[in-house]
């Protein structure tokens, strides 16, 4: 539809008042622009968030926070967040990452999305706000669910993983600047493994088969090759330019295994 | 909403133009400021051609919708060359045949000046990674790598010697 | 996991012009007051670099300066006929006629150097310098600029000249087909040096080496240019590109250049070229169309790569990692270890 | 030295390459539009703005195959700012004309989309707004009604009895060469060489389509001027071309129109099919207003057309020690839904085989094969780099299968000065046995002394 107006807000409250109007929220720009400029946008009203504050970046305590409209470029920066950088690496471009924003990347549809399904393994929490005010939800529903009509997702919060319990591993079909054909991003504690998959489900999943099979196991690259074969069962692929559904399974467990073992066997 | 007047401060100058609703900083800048060096190619931020730094940041002009820019400084390919005369990355582009058809060029500057600007001394690891969103279908982008890292040296040359 | 690596090999040729001929290009020459040669073209420059060749073309036939030479094309209110930019046919067809329209015009040069230098015409020589001499006595000369005066305010000459290049049709034999396709034939080789992935089907490629004999360089610089972009077109043919990914099903055709894969700058092979010259006896100064072929020999050479890498045979492109692993999952199942 | 500079080698033909003094040819002068384009001044054909622009949106096809029962384009008329919905009954001549001016019939396209639909995304009404966006809306906004017809996307599958007629204008689902189903090669007798080879090799491969992606979209923009005419700033590949075709379609004198263009983004062959203008040009006339109507990226990526699809099937005879002595092959070439350029890029196809080699016995049948699909054209390479392709893995694989060097293979049967081609040219100026040899060197992949004398100019070693 043709835009009829364009909302900078310069505050929560404001954006949400806009949101609840109708309007499409947009971060960075990154997925609405094109649809904007396509013609194809379902919306007359866009709502930016570029100007309302929603962009500091905290870190204390072993705990972050990061405003939804932080640009993927200013985590990647961010000294307190050098974990995530190796990840970000893998999002699109530099210039494009000046621009995507942490929220918005909760809401692009699979294939992309890698920084949530970072978030989904770092199990973080969201904080919304909407017309009934402010409430927090866990990553993992606002990713399933999504969010009420209205509200924006203000905020992510995640405990930093401990040294040594991060890992990230994303396929490609090139270097850089690719979309994933298997992205996987864990945090590992005790013998515990929280482990999200992209690139494999039209959202970012958990894969809780392969958690259950290597809990209190040593990663090995046949234990990790089996808990690989069970993750299929947490997955749903699917065919597009990149790769087929086919392929997508059945190179999961060599990923999930490189994830953690870069260089085995 | 109607259309609203926007300012902008573009290569050092403050502009106002009226903008429709919804419109691109890459189409305000072409059509309405008449600065056309940023190409369209492809409005979806996939080609990288209408690369212009915003508050000394790259950004695909085409995913900006201006009234989210307002007051902020804009530079373009227009406002590289100071009087006329070419700065390291443009000379560097000619002198090492880094152009073809050109259109991909526009981008491939203004992502080669917000880099050397940040970093004077980049690897090749760097200036591929910073025009991996650029999308040339002419040359292969070795002619690109090489004229960007031949750009810095010339830089830091002209550093010392200044 | 295990990088297989292999080499790969192919060879090629390739026609010059328009398949049949049949495809003219027009060139005009005129020089102004002060010795500014013009050339008239409506030919397209796409950035493979006719605007320059043309210049160059000019410039050595007229035997002056390049700076003395501005190419104007391509409007078709001022700019004689071109069939277009395309079959590699530009450099040729515009080449040679440029070479025609510079070379008339070259001759009325002479002739009013003559009159202005008392001399024959047949005794005039030209370094590229600008100056017109005469053969054997150096400091009898006369400048492109004074001349080009001369010619316009005394002599009342136009220095100019027309030029067309045509390869005559031909029309295949419906029941042989015999006939006439091309002008002549560049050639070119490729050695390539992949690696493959064994787990995940992913193919690198690693090197290209390649020759190219295209007849001459008219500008090494701007050949380079072309061989090396049409080899890493190969390289992106070979590995990524298709609009449509299930074909023959029209399934998930890319939209956008997320979707349409080719390989970024950090996705490239190390390419040694090296040009050969076989001039041809029809191309201007010697020279074959270049800018189609570079792009076929790596094409082949990289899925005889692959094949020499892990033994699939690819006989469908590109050669996706599903593909090499889908016949890495065959071989596997033949040879049960 | 800065700039990439492949070498030249001056061993090979060494006595014909004499270039006495030449002073600007052969060394490197720079580029002259380069200034322009670190400059950002190249001025492309987007970049002219004439005051009062307005511009075109396509109405596309949401079928690969139908019947159009009914357009209805009242809501996109509503649109403000829409100035016009185009339909065929707009265009003068409404059947695009490229292949009759090197004498090649029938005319089997529409400008728009009449009584049906042959892929997803043809055109049929094109809309005319004030502004982009209210174009795209209105053109979002036009109703088609389609009776669906059943499509074929397999290019054999195409040429079976009983496969829907894909395109009514040519009457059967593929190309007819001077009353034959395809372009043929008929040179020496290869059933003979097959009963006399030591060994029969048959192969099949296949391609995808490739689409030509120049960084810069298809377009242009049509500027009514003051004594009538109509300049057409453009990104065709050829200008003449151009400005012929649409003429013939608008159905007006040809000096009615002048091109202006020759600076172009990126071609790659995607731009001779002169697409845009003929259309663009109705519209200006219509509105008298300049008029843009530029290709978005997804256009260009699924609709604008693309390097065909090509199956290809080689059956080869070869002796013990390597000579080729009978090649038949079997092609098929992807138009889609409509010629285009296709009918002439399979000739080319057929005039390349056997590939640069000397076989004694050719057989070839190149078939231009009519699907549902978004039709083919032109590209860099246009019916060569996929029988390329084709050819040198089957050259590969005899090597394998005879226990040769890929390359002696290829060396033995290279084609020389003097061999006559499988089209009854005579070859000259052959350089495929020096290439090869230069680059085995540059590899340094090992021939034997016998291979490395050879010479495309005499028959030594064979």
């Amino acid at each position: 539809m043709v835009i009829q107006a364009v909302h900078v807000p310069e505050s929560v409250d404001a954006v949400v008042t806009c949101s609840a109007r109708g309007g499409l929220l947009m971060g960075g720009g990154t997925v609405v622009m094109p649809l904007v400029n396509s013609g194809s946008a379902a919306v007359t009203e866009l709502v930016s968030l570029r100007r309302a504050g929603m962009d500091g970046i905290e870190v204390s305590d072993g705990v972050a926070t990061i405003g939804a409209a932080a640009t993927l470029a200013a985590v990647g920066e961010h000294p307190g967040l050098a974990f995530l950088r190796p990840a970000l690496r893998t999002i699109a471009s530099p210039t494009i990452r000046n621009q995507a924003t942490v929220g918005g990347n909760l809401f692009v549809p699979q294939p992309y999305g890698d920084l949530a399904v970072c978030l989904l393994a770092l199990e973080a929490t969201c904080e919304l706000a909407g017309p009934a005010g402010r409430r927090e939800a866990p990553v993992a529903d606002v990713l399933t669910t999504g969010i009420a009509p209205g509200e924006v997702v203000v905020a992510v919060r995640f405990a930093l993983p401990e040294p040594g319990t991060w890992h990230y591993h994303k396929a490609m079909r090139r270097r850089l600047n690719s979309a994933a054909i298997v992205t996987v991003a864990s945090v590992t504690s005790a013998g515990d493994y929280r482990i999200a998959l992209g690139g494999l489900a039209p959202r970012p999943v958990r894969a809780v088969s392969a958690e259950r099979l290597l809990r209190g196991r040593p990663l090995t690259p046949e234990s990790l090759t089996e808990a690989g074969e069970a993750a299929r069962a947490d997955i749903d692929p699917f065919d597009d330019a990149y790769a087929s559904a086919w392929y997508r399974a059945r190179v999961l467990p060599v990923h999930l295994r490189r994830a953690f073992l870069p260089e085995s066997p | 909403m109607p259309s609203q007047i926007v300012s902008l401060d573009v290569n050092g100058e403050r502009r106002e133009f009226i903008a429709a609703p919804g419109a691109t900083l890459l189409a305000c800048l072409r059509e309405s400021l008449g600065l056309t060096a940023a190409k369209r190619g492809c409005a979806q931020g996939a080609c990288g051609t209408c690369t212009v730094l915003v508050d000394g940041r790259p950004e695909a002009a085409c995913l900006v919708a201006v009234e989210t820019v307002a007051g902020s400084a804009i530079r373009t390919l227009e406002g590289v060359a100071t009087g006329g005369d070419l700065d390291e990355v443009q000379s560097a582009f000619i002198d090492c045949f880094a152009t073809q058809c050109g259109f991909c060029t526009p981008g491939m500057i203004m992502v080669a000046e917000a880099l050397l600007d940040r970093d004077p001394d980049p690897s090749e690891a760097d200036v591929i990674e910073a025009i991996s969103g650029n999308v040339c279908r002419c040359t292969g982008y070795r002619p690109i790598v090489i004229a960007i890292l031949e750009a810095a040296r010339r830089r830091r040359e002209r550093a010392v010697t200044r | 996991m295990a990088k297989l690596r292999g080499r790969g090999y192919a060879s090629v040729n390739y026609p010059t012009g328009m398949n049949l001929g049949g495809d003219p290009s027009q060139a005009l020459i005129h020089a102004t007051t002060t010795g500014t040669f013009v050339v008239s073209l409506s030919s397209v420059d796409l950035g493979q670099g006719i605007k320059t060749i043309a210049a160059q073309c000019a410039a050595e036939t007229l035997g002056l300066p390049i700076e003395n030479v501005l190419v104007d094309t391509a409007d078709t209110d001022t700019g004689p006929h071109c069939m277009g930019t395309f079959a590699s046919r530009g450099t040729h067809r515009v080449g040679n006629a440029v070479i025609m329209a510079a070379a008339e015009a070259r001759g009325v040069m002479l002739e009013v150097a003559a009159e202005e230098l008392e001399v024959d015409a047949a005794d005039l020589e030209t370094d590229g310098t600008g100056y017109i001499a005469v053969k054997g006595a150096r400091d009898k000369r006369v400048h492109i600029t004074d001349l080009a005066l001369a010619a316009h305010f005394k002599h009342g000459r136009t220095i100019s000249g027309r030029g067309i290049y045509l390869k005559e049709p031909s029309t295949p034999v419906p029941e042989t087909g015999e006939m006439d396709p091309d002008s002549c034939q560049a050639h070119a080789c490729t050695v390539a040096v992949v690696e493959v992935d064994d787990e995940t089907g992913v193919v690198e490629v690693l090197e290209l080496f390649n020759t190219y004999e295209v007849g001459r360089a008219l500008n090494p610089a701007m050949a380079t240019q072309q061989v090396e972009g049409g080899a890493w077109m190969g390289v992106s043919h070979a590995l990524f590109e298709t609009t449509e990914p299930y074909y023959p099903a029209r399934d998930h055709g890319p939209r956008d250049f997320a979707g349409y894969l080719m390989p970024g700058p950090a996705d490239l092979p190390v390419q040694h070229s090296l040009l050969l010259e076989r001039p041809a006896d029809n191309g201007p100064y010697g020279a074959k169309g270049i800018g189609e072929m570079t792009a076929n020999a790596p094409i082949p050479a990289i899925a005889n790569a692959i094949f020499d890498a892990c033994g699939v045979r690819l006989t469908a492109m590109p050669f996706t990692p599903e593909r090499v692993l889908r016949g890495l999952d065959a071989l596997r199942t033949e040879e049960p270890c | 030295m800065t700039y990439r500079l492949a070498p030249i080698d001056t061993g090979a033909f060494a006595a014909e390459r004499d270039g006495g003094d030449l002073t600007v040819i052969g060394s490197v002068v720079r580029r002259s539009d380069a200034r322009g384009h670190v400059t950002g001044r190249t001025e492309f054909f987007e970049d002219v703005a004439p005051p009062r622009l307005a511009h075109l949106k396509m109405h596309r096809s949401a079928r690969h195959h139908a019947r159009i029962r009914d357009v209805d384009a009242t809501e996109a008329l509503a649109v403000p700012g829409v100035l016009r919905v185009l339909t065929h009954a707009d265009v003068p001549n409404n059947l695009y004309t490229v292949l009759k001016l090197i004498g090649v019939q029938p005319d089997d396209e529409p400008v728009l989309a009449v009584d049906k639909v042959r892929y997803l995304g043809e055109p049929i009404c094109a809309v005319v707004a004030e502004t982009e966006a209210a174009a795209l809306e209105g053109a979002a906004r036009v109703k088609v009604a389609y009776d669906d017809l059943p499509p074929v996307f397999d290019v054999e599958e195409a040429l079976r009895e009983g496969a829907p007629l894909v395109n009514e204008y040519q009457g059967q689902n593929h190309f007819v060469y001077e009353g034959h189903h395809c372009r043929r090669i008929r040179f020496g007798d290869v059933r003979e060489a097959f009963a006399r080879a030591d060994h029969v090799f048959e192969w099949r491969y296949q391609s995808a389509p490739i689409e030509q992606a120049p960084v810069e979209t298809t377009g242009c923009v049509v500027v009514p001027q003051a004594d009538g005419r109509l300049r057409i700033h453009s990104d065709t590949q050829a200008c003449f071309f151009t400005l012929d075709n649409t003429a013939l379609i608008l159905g007006t004198p040809f000096n009615k129109l002048r091109i202006v263009g020759g600076t172009v983004g990126g071609g790659f062959g995607g731009k001779v099919d002169v697409v845009v203008e003929p259309i663009a040009c109705v519209a200006a006339m219509a509105v008298d207003r300049p008029v843009k109507f530029v290709y978005d990226r997804a256009e260009e990526m699924q609709v604008s057309s693309p390097r065909a699809a090509e199956r290809i099937y080689i059956k080869d005879a070869v002796m013990g020690d390597g000579r080729i002595t009978g090649r038949q092959v079997t092609l098929y070439v992807d138009a889609g839904a409509y010629a285009r350029h296709t009918p002439y890029g399979t000739t080319k196809a057929a005039a390349h085989l056997p590939g640069p080699y000397s076989i004694p016995n050719v057989w070839a049948d190149c078939h231009c094969v009519f699907t549902n699909r978004t039709p083919s054209s032109a590209m860099r390479g246009f019916g060569v780099t996929i029988a390329d392709f084709a050819l040198e893995s089957q050259m590969d694989r005899i090597a394998r299968a005879l226990g040769m060097d890929p390359l002696q293979l290829r060396l033995l049967n290279a084609y020389r000065d003097g061999d006559l081609k499988a089209h009854r040219k005579v070859a000259k100026g052959t350089a495929l046995v020096e290439v090869i040899q230069k680059a085995a060197e540059l590899a340094g992949h090992e021939l034997p002394e016998t291979y490395r004398r050879m010479s495309s100019t005499s028959r030594e070693g064979l």
